[in-house]
């Protein structure tokens, strides 16, 4: 086949379409996914017992203190937000530059941006002292005559997660509404009919609607991708906006949206292998898919590695003794090994997919991008922890150590993710079926001449 | 005039013929068009004489409002009960910027849904095209031109025998 | 093929889409309405009392000075309720069997207070003085309301903080003159009138603009 | 503050049962009391209409108040009143001004214009107060632990008093601690005067008595020294941590500061030779580190530089002959203002030297005064030999007077055991502690709060004690049991006091008594004297046993146990270690790195025979081969705060001299987490702590900060704090103010270890140098107020914002508990509550609390407000006045507390204010400048007045 040719061109239009609204309407590999949302289950049970007794008993229970004030909530609210941001870059950004082969990657990446956006999103609210007032960050007309402060951006983050889940959702299901209706067509259940029925609002593919679609669909995309990129750039003004040693750094908005989007990457990598291999869809993402978000995940890491070099650059540069302190902290103080096994896993191990055979290798994408995802969980600990733990004065000096709690309610949001995940590509078409088809479609007609 | 009915169906194999078809039918005189495809054909356009622009226009108005209620309500929280925040200055507009471009964005964006929906008019679960026997393709890989009863020219026979001239593989009236 | 659904499905279907958005505005505009409402602000109760008070009688009526029973309004920042001995003053000499003074004479003779139910209470983070504000010439009436019209005594005025900030934002217009204090129904006369003089004199002094930050009643 | 209304006497208070039904409607904990102590506990809440942010937030709309039955004329409600009284401290009087809240003693500060501490106060002053609550306190007598009325003791009592007649009271004995008071002092003679055979024994685990048998070796009768520091331009120490803990303290801390203000450059330079680091150390131009077995050696070569014949010392180290040398020369340039004094742990032959070498330059009457002691008691028997007494079987009887030594006398002599052979013994005690529960007889006392009685302070200046609220629980103060004792019945609380002061006021009686109470001082001190001191210095055998000096000291934070049930002291964090909730073993870094020691490793000590163990930290500038312990932890009934937490260093206390010993030591398995608030002193660099010399008196002048920002116009105040870093003392009185005066919660160990403390005003102590030899500094650390806030900027919902006058307002009903602003602050002077650390709303320490300040609930943020409502209070005063605000008006808690006055807060505006003048001084400046936050609260640079002008910082 063509070096142009993305799928293989040895299967029909209509065999597309079998075959991807087989998966909800008769659902393949029923134990797989029987065993892996047992597990997803059980995650969720222990973030549900957390969250009781973090409202219970309060923020206590986590290792945080003064001055460590923000460790494990805002560490892994930043993680989540970053693994979210794949999704929307992939569908809208790649879009606008027509790459074809995103269209079989862009539905799962966008549902998988959804719910971590959700554990994201959830994360402020549980790192509240009292959560049950989290209403006084919105503005409406409050008997106290009080109002949000709009310079915090604390306030800012609230605004750019509802936003960013709002839109995110609002693309999905605007790219989804035709594959709903496939998915009725296919279904020969009078249930299924109904669910795809309502859900896909009764489409019917007239091409005056198609033509109204791609409007939409376009300029949603368009305005997406800065979203995108301001919203991790703004959750790194959380930072950023302080005098912290460390985080006080004009570096880090493009620091922030890159390593969102490399972990975000390699997140949906994994998903990518997983789903290939659950439901044997080798003929829809192909090996030339997994070597071009290889390639991605690999672009984008070093650009994250830029980052490093420069932090550690602008340090030496600025000669200022108490980000100097910082520094050499984070290279060799207590949380040194945060540091480092970051760099190992984020940049080391990546180094593996300069090499053609791994990323065209199912299980070696998966492990590179595994350690992705254990890689940029540890930079934004170490971010949060190696600056607080040791600020300005020497007399506030402290240390951090996670308790229990903090653990539990971390692995807990795991379970929380993968819960509606699973039950998402359990009832609706996890592969955009019409793009696939008309990717298809444009290969025969290239071939046809 | 058959009122009776919704109009005629014809059946393509793949969108070229469609979209042939469907410039045949235009040039026979046929204004009330529409066709039905899995995936986007762009080249319909011509055919159907498709040139609206209210949609982006819906998105940009979106926009605008998203950007004006933002300042608005930043800055009147800063009016309505001025406090000195760390010295800060009390309309500060760059610190503004931020809530501003959010919901410039999320204002767009529900626009342009909401106007999507409106402007085709869906949802609507219950349609004449569905009663045609092999709509059901037309989600999955056969292209349907649909000559509407309301057109001057429709004559459910004369129609019918353009079409499948045409190349249409079946046609079939549907009933409204 | 046939309709998956029937014509009516779509009205359905559109009701319900309109009721769900029907009902999220609501529950919003509803919440901040309770809020407000009389309900929450505990405007619209009036507390049992053990002895049926009449402010209306003793204030309207008989016309006794609010600071002959409230005796620290002007000494300290708690107004203070009556001591028994207070009303015994006068209930020695008149009603001295008087069924519905009963609790007072139990009171006196058992030297047990009456538990009265306080109706004026700000939350325990709000620090009110009642002295100051008597020295800077804010009437009773302000915030006690038209008391004299009460037979049973209720919070006539919500104390919430946008009522108390109306007030400190701008206190002039609520001033009266220092010998108009207890007065329910002095009203400041057309400008060049001599009450609005001395109410320009009582207010010298007082620091508007500085009275709206948080610790002037939150500490 | 404009000066306080004192007041005179309670009886508008007492007997007023008005509240009962009330008090059972808000506090249902006091229904759980005994009824007695029920009927006091409502007294003491007398009055108190709902005591502000005692409920977080209301749980209903509408509640219950309840006014008196019939209103004192003098009770305002809401109003607070102030008493001046005093609380004791090893006997001698703390003169205080107690502020009562309707009824309820909330906090305590120095009376002013007392000859002593001139309205400062010392930590144990500041914290006495919560033992007046304390809820492990004897509520009522007991007889073999069963509670018993005091008619029915008095019935006992008389039956006894038979017994002691029969022997004249030869059978009997009275154990007290070194006491002052006059009353005491009648009760006792007027005890002999019945039981003439009775004899009474002392008891001193404090040193009292100890220092007057050193005064007494050198100058062959006992004295009370007194340190002119005000008058001294060098003072030499061994071993003498005169500016450290101790009923000295504060008025050696005033009169030091005071000599070392100077004009422009510091006017007293001190030359310490240190055993253990001390506050004094810290503050020295000179000071070096030797063991206490040595101090004698350097005075010696003192002595012999000086011109005082003396035998020519052993060879000096380098380092000590350089101290020595320096120190001669210091005190030859100025010997008129020059002063040379030692410690306990120095021993017997260096004061001996110490007194000849002061005799040789003629400090005594110029820089140092003497007094006989107001009451003797060098007569009365010693602790060993009442042991001997019990065990011939001599003692039938043993009346215990506000003594533990079931816990602090030394393990030698096991009291505990010993005294089981006493067929009768009486405890007269506020705790039914470890002494008391062996009695035979508890007999609750008062707290001095709720006392009639009287002491006399350091100076011997007399203070009659009155009490500021009734008792709460069926107790009696201890005259009124002494009287008890005597036979003569249940009297008033007053009458025993009355008629001591009735003796010395005469006639005018009445006056003067009034005027006594309300001055809270009888004016007149002990006349000084000046005596001669013996030649010869009677050379102790020097004790060789052993491998190491171990010093003995009363702990700066529990003193010597007696408040150990104190959770604001025992969150105290200590002086030079920032521990707290525990003590430690302190070794020198020297002997950490031979034994392979690490801060929380344990250790065992052994002292003739007997050892304890515990937890070791090494303290930077300890010497070499000297180990200290603290005493007064380890106890075993100090109540649910105090017990079980640490080690006690009393059991293996000498006998003969207990202050200083030989011992070993050695490494033990197992080690203990710390408390400690600070984990990290060294300055690594930082310019933190700025120094200026005599050469460069002005740091260098602040680069002129631009901002885009206009500045917000200021009101007419602008309020700022200034902290002298060169008279910061680290004695922590400011901060035990502070946690009084706003509520600050106590979160316990485990919460410190986690680093959740509270304290809204730290005190930083860092060191430079070596750690064998390190300078130290002590730096309090209040909110800084920045002008242009980091915090504020953070918070989402306004809940910290600026005040027109400069303050940084915290509003805790506001928090939503992002900690935002703490991740912001570059001080971390913000403190957030992780769990709900509110006492329960039924126990007693809630009526310690200022019912000015809101309590804080879990979740919200809190920090130094200045003491924000003193400053509303002023306004407040002012606008009614309709006058303004006059310099003075605002006095913030840790400055009125301050002993050496190096926290002064005021109005930046107004050029003449004292803020101001210090402002413009070349010692001027802000913490962490390059950062632009603009602080309100700024320093004054130390002075570094070491004679070889080292570059420290």
């Amino acid at each position: 086949m063509p070096a142009s040719d993305i799928l293989p061109v040895n299967q029909t239009i209509g065999g597309v379409s079998e075959q991807l609204t087989g998966i909800p309407l008769h659902f393949p590999a029923r134990r797989r996914w029987l065993i892996a949302m047992t597990i997803a289950s059980l995650l969720l049970a222990l973030f549900v017992v957390s969250v009781v007794a973090l409202f219970t008993r309060g923020v206590g229970i986590w290792g945080i203190n003064v001055p460590v004030t923000w460790a494990f909530a805002i560490h892994n609210y930043v993680w989540w937000l970053g693994i979210g941001h794949a999704g929307t870059l992939i569908s809208a950004l790649l879009l606008l530059t027509g790459s074809e082969w995103r269209n079989s990657l862009n539905r799962f990446a966008e549902t998988m941006t959804l719910f971590a956006v959700v554990c994201a999103g959830i994360y402020p609210v549980l790192h509240l002292g009292r959560p049950w007032y989290l209403y006084w960050m919105f503005p409406y007309p409050a008997t106290m005559g009080v109002w949000p402060q709009f310079r915090s951006p604390l306030e800012w983050d609230i605004w750019a997660v509802l936003t960013y889940l709002s839109v995110s959702v609002l693309f999905w299901y605007t790219g989804l509404i035709p594959d709903l209706a496939d998915a009725r067509d296919r279904a020969k259940k009078r249930g299924w009919q109904i669910f795809f029925g309502v859900a896909s609002l009764g489409w019917r593919g007239s091409a005056v609607h198609w033509m109204r679609w791609s409007q939409a669909y376009r300029i949603m995309a368009a305005i997406a991708v800065p979203l995108v990129v301001s919203v991790h750039s703004e959750i790194s003004l959380l930072f950023a906006a302080s005098q912290i040693p460390g985080w006080h750094s004009t570096l880090f908005p493009p620091y922030f949206v890159l390593g969102a989007a490399f972990s975000g990457f390699a997140v949906v990598s994994i998903i990518a292998v997983a789903l290939r291999t659950m439901f044997d869809l080798k003929n829809l993402v192909t090996e030339r898919h997994l070597d071009l978000l290889g390639k991605v995940l690999l672009a984008t890491g070093l650009m994250t590695a830029y980052g490093y070099v420069f932090e550690i650059f602008d340090v030496l540069y600025s000669g200022n003794a108490h980000d100097l302190q910082t520094m050499i902290d984070r290279l060799t103080g207590a949380y040194a090994w945060t540091y480092w096994s970051a760099v190992f896993f984020n940049f080391v191990v990546l180094q593996a997919l300069w090499w053609r055979p791994a990323r065209r290798t199912p299980w070696a994408l998966l492990l590179i991008s595994a350690s992705v995802v254990i890689g940029m969980w540890l930079e934004r600990y170490m971010i949060l922890v190696t600056s607080l733990y040791r600020d300005f004065l020497v007399s506030s000096w402290s240390k951090f150590t996670p308790s229990f709690w903090d653990w539990s309610t971390y692995f807990g949001t795991i379970g929380l993710f993968l819960v509606p995940f699973l039950l998402a590509i359990r009832f609706i078409p996890s592969i955009s079926i019409f793009e696939t088809e008309k990717t298809l479609a444009d290969e025969k007609e290239a071939h046809h001449g | 005039m058959a009122d009776a009915s919704y109009g005629l169906l014809a059946e393509f194999r793949n969108e070229n013929e469609l979209v042939l078809a469907a410039q045949s039918a235009r040039r026979e005189g046929y204004t009330s068009l529409d066709a039905f495809t899995p995936f986007p054909v762009e080249q319909l356009a011509a055919p159907l004489h498709f040139r609206d622009t209210r949609l982006p226009r819906l998105g940009f108005l979106g926009g605008v409002f998203g950007f004006v209620s933002a300042l608005a309500v930043q800055a009147y929280v800063s009016w309505a009960y001025p406090l000195n925040v760390g010295g800060r200055p009390l309309y500060p507009f760059s610190a503004y910027g931020v809530v501003m471009f959010e919901l410039t964005v999320l204002f767009s964006v529900l626009f342009l849904f909401v106007g999507l929906l409106y402007l085709i008019k869906l949802p609507r679960l219950n349609y004449p095209v569905f009663n045609a026997s092999r709509f059901r393709l037309a989600s999955k890989d056969r292209f349907f031109l649909c000559i509407k009863a309301d057109d001057q020219k429709f004559d459910s026979n004369s129609t019918a025998a353009f079409l499948k001239n045409a190349g249409a593989v079946t046609v079939e009236l549907v009933p409204s | 093929m046939a309709q998956i659904f029937s014509p009516v499905a779509d009205t359905w279907l559109r009701l319900s889409m309109l009721a769900l958005l029907a009902l999220m505005s609501g529950t919003l505009v509803g919440a901040i309405g309770i809020a407000h409402s009389a309900y929450v602000t505990s405007t619209d109760r009036v507390p049992h009392q053990p002895v049926p008070f009449s402010h209306r009688h003793h204030v309207g009526e008989l016309g006794i000075d609010c600071r002959y029973c409230h005796a620290d309004a002007e000494k300290g920042p708690k107004a203070g309720l009556p001591p028994t001995a207070t009303c015994m003053t006068c209930h020695s000499q008149i009603w001295t069997n008087a069924a519905m003074l009963a609790p007072v004479r139990e009171s006196l003779a058992n030297h047990t207070p009456i538990p009265w139910v306080r109706v004026a209470k700000l939350p325990d983070y709000v620090f009110f003085r009642h002295d100051v504000h008597i020295a800077k010439g804010v009437g009773c009436v302000s915030c006690h309301g038209r008391i004299d019209k009460m037979p049973l005594t209720y919070r006539a005025k919500a104390f919430t903080m946008k009522f108390c900030l109306d007030c400190h934002r701008d206190p002039i217009p609520h001033l009266r003159p220092q010998d108009h204090i207890t007065d329910m129904t002095w009203t400041p006369k057309n400008k060049d009138t001599p009450a609005r003089v001395s109410q320009i004199a009582t207010h010298a002094g007082i620091r508007v603009g500085e009275l709206t930050h948080c610790y002037v009643c939150h500490r | 503050m404009t000066k306080p209304r004192q007041w005179t006497s309670l009886e508008e208070l007492e007997h007023d049962p008005a509240l009962q039904s009330w008090v059972a409607a808000e506090y249902p904990a006091a229904a759980t009391l005994e009824p007695v102590a029920r009927r006091e506990f409502i007294k003491l809440m007398a009055a108190s209409f709902a005591l502000a942010g005692l409920t977080g937030c209301e749980k209903s709309p509408f509640t219950t108040a309840l006014p008196y039955v019939d209103q004192p004329d003098a009770a305002t409600i809401g109003v607070p009143r102030y008493y001046a009284t005093a609380v004791t401290l090893d006997g001698y009087a703390q003169p205080v001004l107690a502020t009562t809240y309707d009824g309820r003693p909330t906090k305590l500060d120095g009376l002013p214009g007392h000859p002593v501490n001139k309205g400062r106060s010392d930590a144990f002053m500041q914290a006495a107060i919560l033992q007046l609550y304390d809820p492990d306190r004897a509520q009522q007598p007991s007889y073999r632990n069963e509670p018993i009325s005091w008619q029915d003791l008095v019935g006992k009592f008389s039956a006894l008093r038979d017994q002691w007649k029969a022997t004249q009271g030869a059978s009997v004995r009275l154990l007290v601690e070194p006491y002052t008071s006059p009353t005491l002092q009648r009760q006792i003679s007027e005890w002999l005067a019945e039981f003439p055979k009775t004899k009474i024994h002392l008891h001193d685990p404090t040193g009292l008595q100890d220092r007057r048998a050193l005064t007494a070796a050198a100058y062959g009768e006992p004295f009370d020294l007194h340190y002119r520091l005000d008058r001294c331009g060098t003072v030499i120490s061994f071993d003498d941590d005169f500016l450290g803990p101790g009923p000295h303290q504060v008025g050696n801390a005033i009169r030091w500061s005071e000599a070392r203000r100077g004009e422009g450059k510091p006017g007293i330079h001190l030359y310490c030779a240190e055993s253990i680091p001390g506050a004094t150390g810290a503050m020295a131009a000179m000071r070096i580190a030797v063991d206490a077995s040595r101090m004698s050696v350097l005075a010696d070569t003192l002595a012999v530089k000086i011109g005082v014949k003396a035998v020519a010392a052993p060879g000096l180290s380098k380092d000590e002959a350089l101290w020595v040398s320096r120190a001669a020369d210091a005190i030859r340039n100025a010997p008129d203002k020059a002063l040379v004094t030692s410690g306990l742990g120095a021993g017997r032959e260096t004061a001996s030297r110490v007194a000849q070498i002061n005799q040789a330059i003629g400090a005594p009457g110029r820089t140092l005064a003497f007094t006989k002691p107001a009451n003797d008691l060098s007569s009365s028997g010693s602790f060993a030999a009442l042991i001997d007494d019990i065990h011939s079987g001599a003692v039938e009887t043993l009346v215990i007077i506000n003594s533990n030594p079931a816990y602090s006398a030394p393990g030698a002599l096991n009291f505990s055991d010993t005294m089981a052979r006493v067929a009768c013994t009486i405890h007269i005690g506020q705790q039914r502690d470890e002494t008391g529960s062996l009695c035979t007889y508890q007999l609750a006392s008062t707290h001095s709060l709720e006392s009639w009685s009287d002491a006399l302070a350091v100076d011997g200046t007399a203070t009659i004690i009155q009490p500021t609220v009734t008792p709460f629980y069926d107790v009696r103060t201890d005259h009124q049991i002494i009287e008890m004792l005597l036979g003569h019945g249940d009297i008033a609380a007053d009458a025993p006091v009355k008629e001591t002061w009735r003796a010395r006021f005469g006639d005018v009686f009445e006056d003067r008594w009034r005027q006594a109470l309300h001055d809270g001082f009888v004016a007149g001190n002990s006349a000084p004297v000046i005596p001669q001191p013996q030649n010869s210095v009677e050379a102790i055998n020097a004790d060789n046993s052993g491998e190491v000096d171990v010093v003995f000291r009363l702990d700066p934070a529990v003193w010597d146990g007696r408040f150990s049930n104190v959770g604001w002291l025992q969150e105290l964090p200590k002086p030079l270690t920032t521990l707290t909730w525990d003590n430690v073993i302190t070794v020198s870094p020297g002997m950490a790195k031979r034994n392979g020691l690490d801060n929380g490793d344990h250790v065992e000590v052994a002292v003739n025979g007997r050892s304890i163990s515990g937890p070791v930290w090494i303290l930077p500038g300890q010497a070499t081969n000297t180990i200290s312990l603290a005493l007064g932890y380890g106890r075993r009934r100090a109540g649910r705060v105090g017990d079980r937490i640490g080690y006690d260093a009393y059991s293996i206390r000498p006998v003969d001299y207990p202050w200083r010993a030989r011992g070993t030591i050695l490494k033990r398995d197992g080690s203990s987490e710390l408390a400690s608030t600070q984990l990290h002193h060294r300055l690594e660099g930082f310019d933190f702590v700025r120094e200026v010399t005599e050469q460069h008196p002005a740091l260098p002048p602040p680069p002129s900060q631009a901002s885009m920002y206009p500045a917000w116009p200021s009101a007419k105040h602008a309020w700022g704090m200034v902290i002298d870093l060169d008279t910061c003392i680290g004695c922590n009185a400011c901060v035990v103010a502070c946690t009084a005066e706003n509520n600050v919660p106590v979160v316990g160990k485990d919460q410190v270890i986690a680093g959740r403390e509270m304290h809204w005003l730290r005190i930083a102590r860092y060191y430079s140098g070596e750690p064998e030899t390190p300078h130290s500094y002590f730096q309090p650390i209040p909110c800084m107020q920045c002008e242009d806030a980091p915090c504020e900027m953070g918070c989402p919902v306004h809940a910290t914002t600026h005040s027109p006058e400069g303050v940084n307002q915290m509003v805790y009903n506001r928090c939503i508990g992002t900690r935002t602003c703490s991740s912001y602050c570059p001080y971390k002077v913000r403190r957030f509550n992780f769990y709900d650390y509110r006492n329960a709303p039924e126990s007693p320490e809630q009526a310690a609390h200022n019912p000015d300040v809101t309590l804080r609930s879990r979740g919200v943020m809190e920090k130094c407000t200045y003491c924000t409502q003193r400053i509303e209070a002023a306004h407040a005063a002012a606008d009614k006045e309709g006058r303004d605000l006059r310099e003075g008006d605002i006095i913030t808690a840790c400055q009125s507390a301050c002993p050496t006055e190096a926290i002064v807060f005021g109005d930046i505006n107004d050029p003449n204010s004292k803020i101001s003048k210090l402002r413009r001084s070349g010692r001027h400046y802000a913490l962490l400048e390059e950062l632009g936050t603009r602080p309100r609260t700024t320093y004054l640079a130390r002075w570094n007045d070491s004679p070889d002008d080292t570059e420290r910082t």
